[in-house]
């Protein structure tokens, strides 16, 4: 019997919407703060409490919303008994953690932040307890975590916070992450991430394959939450918090978080052999162990906080007997361990706050100086310790009682005798916790004279310490509810009980005596005890994952850095490797069909090439340590490249590759001027054979990859360009009909990159000239052993004729490119060469003072017009770069194309000089910064002028 | 016989490639190897024209054309060079 | 008529042929770079320019369309040639002959590649 | 005809590759620029080898051309290697400039900028 | 004025033809184009070309064309011999200093590539201050006939030509 | 055919010269371009989007030619999504740039700026795959101006490095391209789809061949191991907003892999059957490892978040290695959400890195606004790490509940689960070193480990971080809160993404079924 309730949505997100409050109102004061903090609590708990009536007749409250659908993830909340108990524990220790909180802070501590950190912890804790997907509930557990760490840290200025806060996160977190990986599987298994739905599903669960790593993987989520062995270390170090979140966090809830989930998966995971020996046994060890640690501790905190370690062990036995009556004794155990826990922490952190020193060997005797505190924490004690009539007693005799009949692995006592040991431990340490603060003589060297604090200080513990004796003397007043959640946690059937002190003498109750007595007397032998505890040997748990941490981050650094390098040579040989092996591996996959074309005849002359180009390359690998050499022999590879294009029918492709070959090497030859001359020998034998095999291997597998589809036919799309460059493109040169028509969009991109390119160097350069490489440069000589006639006359001369001429060829070449080899690139680039052999007759700086070019405009001017003249097609309606080309006759001339196509490649021809001129008066201007003088004159010295002022001399 | 006289030619062209290749890698100053490289450009000048006769077409004459161009820049380049370090100075 | 200009067209490409040859040979026969820088004169004018002469031959006669173009290589090589063999020279001998091996110029003013040009401290 | 250009396509990898590894700026500047040299003819060679057909449509007759789309490609690769060979050669020489070395592999990171890990609480 | 607009009329019509050699036929529309060219590309490059050297007697012009050309033929043929048939060792190679009246530097350079391009010679480079040329002769016995022979044949022409 | 296709690449290609040559004197004028131009975009990319969400491929055929003749455009989900996703990052960084004042720091920021994103949209919306190598080429050179943008010598160092590897990768792109066309005689890239479904298994050894050079070349880009070495050192050393941009890089690698690897070489194809996933897989579990010990072991703030991207590559490459319809809704989900995580936390360290000496990973005295910075970090890194709330969670539940294939599921699990909480401590490591342990030390206290070889520390800027600077870091981690608030309607968005993307009938015959107009 379900009941659809949207207002459950509400209580799981008010303490978020409530979060966004403090952090803006500690500007209105501490209190405002405090209050604003309390509301959306003591909202959300209101309207829990209305709904309780329900709950507590069996009724379950669900509400949804969709979230994620895809993934199974929605906002599905339900409330039934055990979310009821956990809700409300959250929300009223919550509670009371504000009042708390609100005294104890001091006046330089964030307020507005611990509160912030306070509710989105509420909120994440009470979403993991509302949650009824399993998905949403991960990432509530996530968020505790989060929260947690923050609220942990709080004091960020002491290392221990940091140091525990992130040992916290580093534990849960990776619990978190283990159960993400079982509740996957889980939700496979029973596919659907609804845990209505995986609860019911308990017996398909079970019975799955899967079903054991499931198990693990959540019950590591839940130990590492609930600090159970051998995760137990990370708690104690947590507590460098702020008491308040120690009591909140520690005693409270988020340690419970891990009992709750065992307590919610119980109908789908309990009751087999694997639950039973994991869970029960992890949980005696950590009971027993706990209790062990706590009774030497000093520090109250952390005495409390073992014991805090002790008592959710001893829960996690109880659900892992996975017997009715366990759970219903886990269940009553979980509200009893709070209320005195929360009480206890409270009052550590008023003695604290009063004496300052946790320090028990400093205390004692307060008795007489805070009777308050002293009468809060000694019933908060005695009913840890499990005494009559405290409720801490009735729920130690249920987990005795559930102990005294366990069986494990054959044997009859195991389990009783060390559950006694167990309490027993509990009670020397409660014993201990009353007798060396409170009792004993007055001391004078308390580091601050205690006293007690003020009623706000102690009213919540002492609320609390009521509940402990209420709930001990009527047990009957938390009866519904513990039946209720009880009956959550198993899943209906529970037998019928009632909670009451005496239950006649039963094994328990032997148990308890001897628990009781024993540890009055391990308390009254404390002192002896204590010192073989400190001489004997423990691992230290923070030690140990300190070092652990050290050694992954060691190791990963170690890897990282061994990788990472930036040795790129290494990075391009694995790049190569990889690449002919898997390009091997790919090969191998498939096969080939038969080769379908004969091979063409190789003429001498081809021959010839042939021998040139490979000695060329060869030569280069040799000769590369002279980079000049390297240079020349790249030109006669170019050359003979271009040679070859020609011969295999692409002279369009011999122009474009003569020409650019002549501008790199001139840009080479340009910045090798302020570069090392020479490369040294650095790379050893092993690696120059290494580095040879991987070059091999590569220049095999083009070659053979080349070889292979060049022996094969195949149908390829340009059948229709020939058809259409003439009737579509209005051009026989199909080669530039293509690249300014059919894809004249890759020649735009293409454009763009050297405008882009022009850019950068131009910008570069100005970077450099205005870094350190500037003062570099004006310091070093660069004209070593250099000639003295820098512009010489014949040169120069020449150029004055040469220069026209071939401006002349590149407006030819870029007319006729649209019907015959060429077109605007190769016609910009011969412009270049053209403006390039004036440079070198009278220099960059002449040359400039002369005519001054803007080549950004240039280069702007050109991409704005292909750019255009493609755009230009929207106004016809059409796709952008659809030509249009016409043929003009105006007699008596002959008549004559004009296309668009043209003018898309004037874009091209204006940018490419751009591009280039750009480049060049970048590494001009470094020149000039190298300490080069501009020349005034077109050449050297020109005689003639000597001559014309002789004679000036003369008359 | 045109055609005679055209493999003669190409022969001729095509052992001098050679020899330059040879200057070229042998040096031993790098005025040699630009000489050779120079060399080079030329024959292949009219290793181009020749072939144009031979294939009877004018398509690579633009071809021939500008590796002359080219050529000539590319020596002065690799000489400036040598004499001044900086090519446009 | 046709006969004549065949073997005419056949007899400049041999020749051609022969002073490309020639010149290359040059390159690698010779002693000395400076006498090196003899032999691509040679394929330059002769090899090359006969082989243009073929070519303008060749299309106007055989392939009866006027074609003069070949000049246009022509004048380009005979313009740079020149140029070529002077840097290429001056390549040499600055890293190999120092200036008192070469004959005085006679003037006040020592060969352009040893010495700076008149005035040439005023624009430093 | 095709074995001459496959074995040329794999020499100028393989001397490109080579080179490419070497440890310094312009050796890798070099081998970069042999490298596009082979992909090039490479990319050439995938359409196919053909002798004196220059796909230049002859107004007469019916004449057989080469494929010319690969020609267009390798035509737009040749440009942008030259701008990215620009920007390469400009990169290096800034980078001689700024680090005094053309060295193309980074220095090793100096180790301790920072505490592994804060030590146990002191 | 009209320099303005033809700056250098040789040029113009250098390129003239140029450009009717490019296109290789003879047509209205391209001699139009071609004239076109060959008056705003000089504009354009102008400035590279300040001073303005003048041409005189076009006849010497011609002559000293066909000289050039001759001596080119008949001295390729005598280098050809040398390089093929003498031994290294008997090849006496000499440096040769012209001095020179010439002073444009147009004059110089013709003289220069002269030099150069009729075999046996090479020019290696001008003096300092452009008063005299350095040649490089692959074999003879008698270097001040070479000079003679220069200045004889070349400069004397060049000098009616240029100055 | 609808013009708005291309604008995306028109408009910033337009715009960029204007910027660069006119206006490159008046840095105010090329923001105000700049700017205006960036939110043009995205409106653009808003419409087209909003236009492909009708579940419509819009096809443009450029120059109208008809396709596979001439290039196409091609607007689909993924395509608009990509676009868009591009656009508003732009906008994002830009305003970043502006406020830091990085742009003014060199030469023609903005110009390049806009080339950039003109590449990155062209290599998203094009049809053909030889116009995908061009628009790659776009965007790569751009980001090498912008990589090297104000100069420096670690960041020349890095620049280099970046351009040679890229210059390798382009190299290979084109023999790819090359064996492409010789195999299959087309470029476009549903007539490619069409034609490898023609080419039987026992002739497929070259396209084989050529499928996997052209994974190579895409993985560079996506960042994947082995060939992830570079991204690490690039990132580090660029320019904070740069390195911000970058973010959307790799997601063209990813992007290309999706499109090429599903529609032409992917799944039913006979000839590639399975030949991408095999190999994507194990390289991306490698990558995730590598960014795991990378943000674990990392000494300093920007290597810890380059790792950090490399690592959600790996989680993305994972989710694409399965080529399963829910998996590369995962891959997508996860691809928008790691963009603009990454984007917060460059943005974020910049501003950090601005006001600290150095980006060392120590101690040093508070920062101002220590606390704000903090919680930004904080959110930044839960975002990264993949914590709840932010959409990093939900990605990777996404992702893992995608990888349930028995032969994947444990190498996957693993990896991904173990891979997150490293990244968890690695960034809880710095961030309580850098925004914690520093409020421990007096201001004027010397930072301990001064001086070790390192490069000139940054001056620090006192200055407080005005709202411009703070709000696009603010704006990236909203964008991440509602893309996990809405995940639902998004997820529905990418569903119907995938669904179009796994039609491979369906994007031939609207591209090359239908005809031109005219
Ligand atoms: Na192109
Ligand atoms: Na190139």
């Amino acid at each position: 019997m379900t009941a659809e309730d949207q207002s459950l949505i509400v209580i799981a997100l008010l303490p978020f919407l409530g979060a966004l409050f403090p952090g803006v109102m500690i500007r209105a004061g501490r209190n405002a703060c405090a209050i604003f903090t309390a509301l959306p609590t003591a909202l959300a708990l209101t309207m829990l409490l209305i709904h309780a009536p329900q709950v507590l007749d069996g009724q379950v409250i669900t509400a949804e919303l969709n979230w994620l659908p895809q993934l199974g993830l929605s906002a599905s909340f339900f409330l039934d008994g055990l979310g009821l108990l956990f809700a409300g524990m959250i929300l009223g220790v919550g509670l009371l953690i504000t009042l708390y909180a609100r005294y104890y802070l001091s006046g330089d501590d964030p307020m507005g932040q611990f509160y912030t950190y306070l509710l989105l912890f509420q909120g994440a804790m009470l979403g993991i307890v509302l949650s009824n997907n399993i998905l949403l509930l991960l990432i509530f557990w996530e968020l505790t975590s989060l929260s947690s760490f923050l609220l942990i840290g709080y004091w960020k200025h002491l290392p221990e916070g940091r140091q525990g806060a992130r040992m916290a996160l580093a534990v849960t977190g990776a619990g978190g992450l283990a159960m993400i990986g079982g509740m996957l599987i889980l939700g496979q298994i029973v596919g659907s991430y609804d845990l209505t739905d995986i609860l019911a599903a308990g017996d398909q669960i079970r019975a799955s394959e899967w079903y054991v790593p499931a198990l693990i993987l959540i019950l590591l989520g839940a130990f590492t939450k609930s600090a159970q062995f051998p995760f137990h270390f990370w708690l104690p170090h947590a507590m460098a918090a702020p008491t308040p979140v120690s009591a909140y966090l520690h005693s409270a809830t988020m340690v419970k978080a891990g009992v709750f989930l065992m307590a919610r998966m119980w109908p789908a995971l309990s009751g087999t052999p694997e639950w039973f020996y994991i869970v029960s046994t992890i949980g005696l060890i950590t009971m027993v162990l706990g209790a062990l640690i706590a009774l030497f501790k000093d520090d109250l905190k952390a005495l409390l906080a073992f014991s805090t370690v002790s008592h959710l062990g001893l829960l996690t036995m109880l659900l892992g007997f996975g017997t009715p009556m366990a759970a219903v004794a886990a269940v009553f155990h979980i509200i009893n361990h709070l209320t005195f826990k929360a009480a206890l922490f409270m009052t550590a952190g008023i003695v604290d706050h009063e004496a300052h020193t946790r320090d028990i060997k400093r205390l004692g005797g307060l008795r007489t100086l805070m009777p308050v505190t002293f009468t809060i924490g000694t019933l908060a004690a005695l009913s840890m310790a499990g005494i009559i009539p405290l409720n801490g007693f009735l729920s130690k005799e249920m987990m005795l009682e559930e102990a005294s009949h366990t069986d494990w692995a054959g044997s009859h006592y195991a389990v009783p005798i060390l559950a006694t040991i167990g309490a027993l431990l509990s009670v020397a340490y409660s014993f201990r916790f009353i007798v060396h603060v409170f009792l004993g003589p007055v001391r004078d060297d308390y580091p601050h004279k205690p006293h007690d604090p003020s009623f706000g200080m102690w009213a919540a513990p002492a609320l609390l310490v009521g509940l402990v004796v209420l709930i001990g003397l009527q047990p009957v007043l938390v009866e519904p509810l513990v039946k209720i959640a009880a009956g959550a946690v198993t899943g209906g059937d529970l037998p019928d009980f009632h909670l009451k002190i005496w239950h006649g003498i039963t094994p328990a109750l032997y148990m308890s005596i001897v628990a009781v007595l024993g540890g009055a007397v391990l308390l009254a032998m404390h002192a002896p005890l204590d010192r073989i505890w400190i001489a004997a040997p423990r691992p230290e748990a923070k030690a140990i994952f300190d070092r652990l941490m050290g050694v992954c981050v060691g190791l990963s650094r170690r890897i990282t850095e061994a990788t990472h390098d930036g040795a790129l040579t290494r990075y391009l040989a694995i790049f190569v490797v990889a690449t002919v092996a898997l390009g091997f591996a790919a090969w191998r996959g498939g096969s080939m069909p038969a080769p379908t074309r004969g091979l063409l005849p190789i003429p001498p002359m081809a021959a010839v090439g042939w021998i040139l180009l490979l000695v060329a390359t060869a030569s280069m690998v040799a000769v590369h340590r002279n980079r000049f050499r390297a240079l020349v022999v790249m030109g006669v590879i170019g050359l003979t490249i271009s040679v070859g294009f020609v011969y295999l029918s692409a002279p369009d492709l011999a122009l474009t590759q003569i020409s650019v070959e002549t501008v790199t090497i001139m840009f080479l030859l340009l910045a090798l001027h302020y570069m090392p001359k020479s490369s040294p020998i650095e790379s050893g034998a092993v690696r120059r054979v290494r580095d040879g095999v991987i070059a091999i291997a590569a220049g095999c597998g083009v070659g053979a990859l080349a070889y292979a589809f060049m022996l094969r036919d195949t149908a390829t799309i340009a059948d229709y360009h020939l058809a259409n460059s003439y009737e579509g493109g209005g051009g026989t040169n199909v080669v530039n009909v293509i690249l300014v028509d059919f894809r004249g969009y890759d020649t735009y991109g293409e454009i763009i990159v050297l405008g882009i390119a022009g850019l950068i160097i131009f910008a570069l350069m100005e970077a450099l000239l205005s870094g350190p490489a500037a003062r570099k440069l004006r310091n070093t000589d660069y004209s070593k052993d250099r000639s003295r006639d820098r512009h010489p006359l014949m040169m120069v001369v020449a150029t004055r004729v040469m220069m026209p001429i071939a401006v002349v060829v590149g407006i030819y070449i870029f007319l006729r490119g649209h019907n015959q080899p060429g077109g605007g690139f190769v016609a910009g680039l011969v412009i270049s060469i053209a403006l390039l052999m004036q440079y070198m007759a009278s220099g960059f700086a002449w040359t400039q003072s002369r005519q001054r070019i803007e080549y950004h405009a240039m280069i702007g001017l050109g991409a704005v017009i292909a750019g255009l003249t493609g755009a230009g097609a929207w106004l016809a309606g059409r796709p952008f770069l659809t030509s249009a080309f016409g043929y003009v006759h105006i007699p008596p001339i002959e008549e004559f194309e004009l296309a668009t196509a043209m003018l898309f490649d004037l874009g091209v021809f204006l940018t490419v000089l751009g591009a280039v001129m750009l480049m060049l008066y970048s590494l001009s201007r470094i020149a000039r910064y190298a300490g080069e003088t501009m020349n005034v004159e077109p050449m050297d010295y020109d005689p003639s002028d000597r001559t014309r002022l002789a004679r000036q001399g003369e008359n | 016989m045109i055609e005679v006289a055209l493999l003669f030619a190409f022969a001729c062209f095509g052992l001098g490639l050679l020899m330059c290749l040879w200057r070229l890698t042998k040096g031993p100053d790098s005025a040699d190897r630009i000489l050779a490289l120079d060399t080079m450009v030329i024959n292949v000048i009219a290793l181009l024209i020749l072939y144009g006769i031979w294939k009877g077409t004018a398509v690579y004459f633009e071809v021939s054309m500008l590796v002359a161009m080219v050529g000539f820049v590319s020596t002065v380049a690799y000489c400036r060079f040598v004499l001044r370090g900086d090519i446009i100075e | 008529m046709i006969v004549l200009a065949e073997i005419l067209v056949s007899l400049l490409i041999v020749i051609a042929g022969v002073f490309g040859l020639v010149g290359s040979y040059g390159l690698v026969k010779l002693r000395d770079t400076m006498q090196r820088l003899h032999g691509p004169t040679k394929a330059t004018t002769l090899g090359v320019g006969a082989a243009l002469i073929a070519s303008i031959l060749y299309f106007t006669i055989f392939k009866d369309h006027l074609s003069f173009h070949e000049l246009l290589i022509t004048l380009f090589l005979f313009l740079t040639a020149p140029i070529t063999a002077n840097f290429i020279a001056k390549a040499y001998m600055v890293r190999h002959i120092r200036a008192k091996d070469l004959p005085d110029t006679g003037g006040e003013y020592g060969w352009a590649a040893y010495d700076d040009p008149p005035g040439a401290f005023e624009k430093e | 005809m095709e074995i001459v250009v496959a074995t040329s396509v794999g020499a100028l990898t393989a001397a490109g590759v080579y080179l490419i590894l070497r440890l310094r700026a312009f050796a890798v500047i070099l081998g970069l620029a042999l490298l596009s040299y082979a992909v090039n003819i490479f990319l050439f060679a995938s359409g196919r080898l053909t002798v004196n057909q220059p796909p230049i449509l002859s107004p007469y007759g019916e004449a057989s051309y080469t494929d010319p789309l690969p020609q267009a490609l390798v035509l737009t690769a040749i440009v942008i290697s030259f701008g990215m060979t620009a920007v390469l050669v400009m990169v290096a020489l800034g980078a001689h400039l700024e680090s005094g070395s053309d060295r193309i592999d980074l220095d090793k990171p100096d180790a301790g900028e920072d505490e592994a890990l804060e030590g146990p609480a002191q | 004025m009209i320099h303005r607009i033809i700056p250098h009329p040789i040029l113009s019509l250098t390129l003239l033809l140029v450009w009717l050699g490019l296109v290789n036929t003879v047509s209205l529309g391209n001699l139009l184009l071609g004239a076109f060219l060959g008056l705003t590309v000089p504009m354009l490059t102008g400035a590279y070309w300040p001073n303005r050297p003048r041409l005189r007697r076009p006849l010497v012009v011609i002559e000293y064309i066909l000289v050039v050309l001759w001596d080119i033929v008949v001295a390729n043929v005598l280098v050809a011999k040398i390089i093929v048939f003498k031994k290294n060792d008997d090849i006496r190679s000499h440096w040769v200093n012209v001095p020179l009246e010439l002073r444009s530097p147009e004059a110089i350079t013709v003289l220069a590539g002269t030099i150069t391009m009729t075999p046996g010679t090479v020019s290696a480079s001008l003096s300092a201050d452009g008063c005299s040329i350095l040649v490089h002769c692959l074999h003879t016995d008698d270097p001040d006939a070479e000079r003679d022979g220069i200045k004889q044949r070349y400069e004397r022409r060049l000098m009616e030509i240029f100055e | 055919m609808n013009h708005w296709v291309i604008a995306p690449v028109i408009l910033p290609a337009l715009l960029a010269p204007l910027i660069g040559f006119v206006m490159r004197h008046d840095i105010q004028l090329a923001r105000i371009a700049s700017v205006t131009g960036t939110v043009a975009l995205a409106v653009i990319a808003l419409g087209l989007a909003a236009l492909a969400a009708g579940g419509s491929t819009e096809v443009y055929y450029l120059g109208n030619w008809p396709a596979p003749f001439g290039i196409v455009l091609v607007l689909d989900r993924l395509s608009a999504l990509m676009v868009l996703i591009t656009s508003v990052l732009a906008l994002i960084v830009l305003i970043h740039a502006i406020a830091t004042g990085w742009d003014a720091r060199g030469r023609h920021f903005h110009a390049l700026f806009q080339f950039q994103l003109m590449g990155i949209c062209g290599a998203f919306l094009t049809g053909d795959i030889f116009n995908l190598f061009v628009f790659f080429e776009v965007l790569l050179i751009a980001s090498y101006g912008l990589m090297i943008h104000s100069g420096g010598r670690e960041r020349m160092r890095a620049g280099l490095q970046y351009v040679v590897i890229n210059l390798a990768g382009s190299t290979l792109f084109l023999f790819a391209l090359g064996t492409l066309y010789a195999t299959t005689g087309t470029l476009n890239i549903a007539d490619l789809a069409v034609r490898l479904q023609e080419i039987p298994a026992e002739e497929a050894a070259l396209v084989r061949v050529a499928a996997m050079l052209l994974m190579i070349v895409f993985a560079v880009k996506a960042a994947l191991f082995p060939v992830q070495f570079w991204l690490p050192g690039t990132y580090a050393n660029a320019p904070g907003p740069v390195a911000a941009l970058f973010a959307i890089m790799t997601k063209v690698g990813a992007y290309a892999i999706l499109r090429i690897h599903t529609l032409v070489f992917g799944p039913g194809i006979e000839a590639t059957d399975g030949l991408a996933g095999s190999w994507l897989f194990p390289a991306a579990v490698v990558t995730i490892a590598v960014g795991a010990f990378g943000v674990l072991g990392a000494r300093r703030l920007m290597p810890l978040i380059a790792f950090s991207v490399v690592g959600s590559m790996g989680t993305l490459m994972i989710a694409v290695s399965a080529f399963t319809p829910t998996a590369t809704t995962a891959a997508l989900y996860y691809l928008v959400h790691s963009t603009f995580a990454a984007a917060a936390l460059f943005l974020l360290a910049d501003l950090v890195i601005a006001r600290r000496e150095a980006d060392g990973l120590r101690a040093q005295p508070a920062i101002v606004q220590n606390g704000l910075f903090a919680a930004l970090f904080f959110a930044g890194a839960i975002a990264m790490a993949g914590m709840p709330p932010l959409s990093g969670f939900l990605g990777k539940l996404l992702v893992l509940d995608a990888l349930r294939a028995p032969e994947v599921i444990t190498w996957a699990w693993s990896a991904v689960l173990i891979s997150s909480l490293m990244t968890i401590v690695g960034f809880a490591r710095a961030g309580s070193l850098l925004f914690w342990k520093s409020t421990a030390i007096e201001a004027p206290a010397a930072p301990e480990g001064e001086g070790e070889g390192e490069e000139l520390p940054t001056p620090a800027e006192p200055a407080n971080a005005g709202t411009a600077e703070i709000a696009p870091v603010m704006v990236a981690l909203a964008v991440l809160v509602m893309l996990s608030v809405f995940a639902g309607p998004v997820a529905d968005y990418l569903d119907g993404t995938t669904a179009q993307l796994f039609d491979r009938e369906g994007y031939v015959t609207s591209v090359i079924g239908t005809e031109t107009e005219s």
